[in-house]
């Protein structure tokens, strides 16, 4: 049996920003935090991610937005948000009351407000770093998502790049036919961080009124239905990159954390699972911390990538 | 607003495909108020994944199982078999595990003394009215319910309902309880009857757009109670939302059901658009 | 309500081929039909489609082979066949007692391969239509997946066309950005019939050893959790050809199969499934009839691509 | 070979994490053979999606209910309790429904009258064993059973093959039963004793492979029961090979578990892969 450690450390360190554990909300699945303050203490967790924010505010897709799955659910919110200045005047001061390192996760329909979001972000001190979702249709390249091409992906993130001042974490879709290519694009264009994966694009039947389920006709999977391909997605992109690498999708439980750090990802995001269970990080922090007592890991840092390959 | 770990204290079949479930939900009795909601998740594996919204239908305290230990306070829920949760809530049976979620979201505006009440139900929509008519019944004389459903199996909880001295009046659509006929007919004739009343409504989205209509002609407050997909419950998803008073497709006004409502003053919600 | 329908219409035409329904098992999921045969008459389903075969014996992959997964499984099998001459010598003559189309699912690591294999199970008389796997890798080309290639799929495809005399069925992998690409390229090379989905790429982690817990490192996902990605790409590949398309992913009841079917899938595969409830297709096949039946549908084709879109 | 739609008759915890479940199995006394194993649906939703494998402990006809009824066949399972799927098992309560798959795979060939029979069962592998040992009994006599275990709570159903007539040896790594040290151990003793002796094993897969060692020394027969991950049970899915006595790394020769298995002769298998 190996020894029990008694206060096993949990802090990593993600491009500068020092983290006191691993564990962080997948954005849009947390709101701008406040939602959870009754079921979660937010200076629990590692970082504290908000939902997407873009140039103008966004009213997002008809309903239903919404559909249950096995094991997962389809979401096409479309991206509803109250826009950048709403974001800085009425979120921000909330989250700079908190702890917690926050994370703005944010999008765009053109180059430039990819460029004008990330410069505005980049002038808000409580904004420890930023989050791209490049999953996003380039309405002036025809409705191209800048996600699934790399040429791309890596304009987007080289602009963005120069309008910032602080980390620069690029979100990967899972919906591609290598992400290794994409993850070495952004790497290479100035991405600090990669976190993958966004949804899986999927679809659900309304059998009764023989309509597509969803308003928007697609929608993302997400959940634990999605947590194998997004572990094989995390293994691949930690081995393809140099930069750190925070592993997304279908995380329910602490062991589902751990399956991820050890494949190699320096964090974790939780996403659905707090649909369900709001305080279920809490959870996932202390039951990270049990195992690693258990098993004698002193440094969480022991654990990150520590999977036996033949 | 908790997660609580609990147990089921009973769960019977009080009609055909229609239960009263009752958990044990310490500090609900002074926590909820009429026209809110719990999110129950029935099971620890991944499949259903999400929780199920149901209105409290009741709140109480048992007496202790014996002296010495401590009361024990309850919600009551009300549910209809309709898909697989349900269906496997309708399995649960004395001490078995359940989360519970709540109590979440808006309740009924009832601090207004304006006119006497009128309750609206549809179906399965008159879960929430229960505990509005409990706390109504402290405040005003009479309350009245007015109830439909398709079939007398349908019509829930009346006898309740009337043992808190609420009078009742229901419509069938065949007939088989009550009168034949939508209750909207009998909204429109208390309508004219009691000109001043206020108006509390849930059912089905056509029932409560016809009542919306018969209100506004009336020019009486009305306050409805929603349903919608919900996967959080609690705000983050925003998977829950309706159009608002100044929805336009070009230019949207949504509100979020679980947070903002699920009861509206009607008068904030948009009634134009196709709710089917 | 809508009128009952006494005895609705199942059949439908695959390429030429008359079929009594439109369920039959997805390859590697009902080995060579025998052994179904305590749990279903295989005279009730629509085709029989056989484990994948290639031109050599494959031993398959080293164990652990499965992992469940939330409501799905992974599986890394390996192609473990018994070859093609085996197959014809062995399996055969059981095949050609039954009175339901045959379809052989086969694969090559080279185009050689294919196509000789192809040209040997042209000539079986017993065959009513092939099923080509074009989700392995090309040895030939350094390992690049010709299921994952437009260019090389149909390269793979022209010539296996040219090998046959029977109708050509191509399975696609939704391993790719676009698969509507890869469906235009297979119809144009020569594909009679598209089949889709494979399984999507994932990974399972074995936290007591800190291994990847199948021995081959991936496996394929497939069961309930991809039918909503299944949906999505049926849908796309029907709107993107006009060759049939048989919807494969995640189908567990009759209810699944109409989606897939409603969508304009016009026949499906069940696969999994068949894994867990050995009598499933049957139970399948009457939960189709029976709604037929209530919802007033005289004939199958009817409901078939019959989803109502705005 | 069947796929029943049956229910529990019992489900009872007979040691700490260790449950014996009857379920109503009926033609399961006619056709099974000891050595057989069963794929057990816990429910009805799709997480978790596979069955899961278990030997039969036993089979048996109970009285009818009251007259005019027929006879109930049942199956006996026991299992442990080691991850979700035997967790929401130990939850079973009379009556509820279950899918059996059954029964599968080859059993034990004990046509052979050569020599004295000797079991070696490890832990929960004594399940296979308890029914091969009912039919022994009634060709030869005696039967031995050696049995081994971490610790006491691990040696199940001793007195149970003690009624049976069984000789028993059992052998803890703790001493907290019987004599302390490996169930091998006692096996070279009886080996010794009884050179002419055939063996039947089953148990965690470095037990098996030193009584292999063991009784290719002693020129022995040897039967083992194999466990393997199952996804389908009948040799569909091809996830449940074992290596098999010609197979090398570069030619493989695989055996299916569920189907060639899950007893097979120890000469038909290979013993030099590292099993862990
Ligand atoms: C605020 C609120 C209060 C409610 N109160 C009650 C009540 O007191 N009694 C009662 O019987 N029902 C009530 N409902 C409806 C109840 O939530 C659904 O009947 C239930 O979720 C169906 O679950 P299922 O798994 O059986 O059905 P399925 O159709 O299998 O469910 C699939 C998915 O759709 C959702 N869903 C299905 N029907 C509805 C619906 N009508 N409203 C919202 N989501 C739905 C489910 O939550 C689930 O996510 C309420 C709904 C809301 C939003
Ligand atoms: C032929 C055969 C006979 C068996 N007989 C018995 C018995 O009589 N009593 C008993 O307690 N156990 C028996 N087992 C082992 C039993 O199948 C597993 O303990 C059980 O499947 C664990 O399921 P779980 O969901 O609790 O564990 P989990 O670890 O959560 O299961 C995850 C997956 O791994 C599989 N799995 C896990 N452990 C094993 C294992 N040891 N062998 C095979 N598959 C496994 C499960 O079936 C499932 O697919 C037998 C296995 C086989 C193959
Ligand atoms: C309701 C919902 C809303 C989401 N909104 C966003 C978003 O605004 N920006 C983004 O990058 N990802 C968004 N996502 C994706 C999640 O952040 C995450 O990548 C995905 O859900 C996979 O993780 P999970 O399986 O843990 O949920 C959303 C997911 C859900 C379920
Ligand atoms: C155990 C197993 C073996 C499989 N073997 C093959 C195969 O030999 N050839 C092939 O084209 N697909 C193979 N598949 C993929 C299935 O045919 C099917 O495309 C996939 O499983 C998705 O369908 P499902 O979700 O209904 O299982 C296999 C799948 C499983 C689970
Ligand atoms: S249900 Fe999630 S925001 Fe309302
Ligand atoms: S378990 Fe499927 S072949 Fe043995």
């Amino acid at each position: 049996m190996t020894e029990l450690v008694s206060r096993p450390s949990l802090a990593v360190e993600l491009a500068g920003m020092h983290l006191r554990n691993p564990v962080m909300p997948a954005s849009g699945t947390f709101g701008y935090g406040q939602e959870f303050t009754p079921y979660l203490d937010l200076e629990g967790i590692g970082a504290l991610v908000t939902k997407g924010v873009s140039l103008h505010p966004k009213a997002g897709n008809p309903t239903p937005r919404i559909a249950e799955t096995s094991a997962g659910m389809l979401n096409a919110i479309g991206l509803q948000n109250v826009g950048i200045e709403a974001f800085v005047r009425d979120k921000v001061p909330f989250l700079e009351r908190i702890n917690t390192p926050v994370v703005v996760n944010f999008f765009g329909n053109t180059l430039d407000e990819y460029e004008q979001v990330a410069a505005r972000l980049s002038d808000v001190s409580v904004v420890r770093a930023v989050e791209l979702n490049i999953s996003c249709p380039n309405v002036k390249q025809g409705g191209i998502v800048f996600g699934t091409d790399p040429v791309a992906a890596a304009q987007v993130v080289e602009r963005v790049r120069r309008q910032l001042k602080i980390p620069l974490i690029v979100k990967l879709t899972p919906n591609v036919t290598d992400i290794r290519v994409m993850a070495r694009a952004v790497e290479e264009a100035g991405a600090d961080v990669i976190s993958c994966i966004n949804t899986l694009t999927g679809m659900a039947v309304d059998l009764k009124r023989k309509r597509l389920h969803l308003a928007n006709g697609t929608g993302g999977l997400s959940g634990p239905a999605i947590k194998p391909v997004a572990l094989r997605l995390v293994y691949q992109v930690v081995r393809s990159v140099s930069i750190p690498v925070i592993g997304i999708g279908g995380i329910m439980t602490a062991e589902d954390a751990l399956e991820f750090l050890l494949v190699g990802a320096r964090a974790v995001q939780v996403g659905t699972a707090n649909l369900v269970r709001p305080g279920i990080m809490a959870e996932i922090v202390a039951g990270i911390e049990t195992y690693c007592q258990h098993q004698g890991i002193a440094d969480i840092n022991d654990w990150i990538g520590s999977l036996n390959e033949e | 607003m908790n997660d609580l770990q609990t147990s089921v204290l009973y769960n019977r079949e009080i009609a055909p495909g229609y239960y009263r479930l009752g958990l044990l939900a310490p500090g609900y009795p002074e926590q909820a108020v009429p026209g809110q909601f719990v999110m129950v998740q029935i099971q620890s594996q991944n499949d259903p994944l999400l929780r199920r919204p149901f209105g409290i239908f009741n709140v109480g305290t048992l007496p202790p199982l014996c002296s010495g230990l401590p009361e024990r306070d309850y919600v009551e829920l009300v549910y209809k078999v309709v898909g697989r949760g349900t269906r496997l809530m309708s399995a649960l049976q004395e001490g078995d595990a359940v989360r519970l979620l709540g109590p979440l979201g808006q309740g009924f505006d009832c601090n207004t003394t304006a006119g006497p009440p009128l309750l609206v139900g549809g179906g399965i929509g008159v879960v929430p009215l229960f505990m509005l008519a409990c706390n109504l019944v402290k405040q005003t004389q009479p309350v009245r319910l007015l109830m439909g459903g398709r079939r007398c199996d349908d019509v829930l909880a009346v006898t309740e309902f009337e043992r808190l001295g609420v009078e009742t009046y229901v419509a069938t659509d065949d007939g088989s309880l009550g009168e034949q006929g939508l209750v909207t007919q009998v909204l429109e004739r208390k309508l004219k009857k009691y000109p001043t009343a206020r108006v509390y409504a849930c059912g089905p989205m056509p029932m409560l757009k016809a009542v919306h209509d018969i209100c506004v002609r009336h020019e009486v407050a009305l306050q409805v109670s929603l349903e919608a997909l919900m996967a959080c419950g609690i705000g983050a998803c925003l998977g829950c939302v309706v159009p608002g008073r100044r929805h336009r497709s070009d230019q949207p006004d949504y509100r979020c059901t679980c947070k903002q409502g699920p009861v509206f003053d009607a008068r904030d919600l948009s009634w134009e658009v196709d709710h089917d």
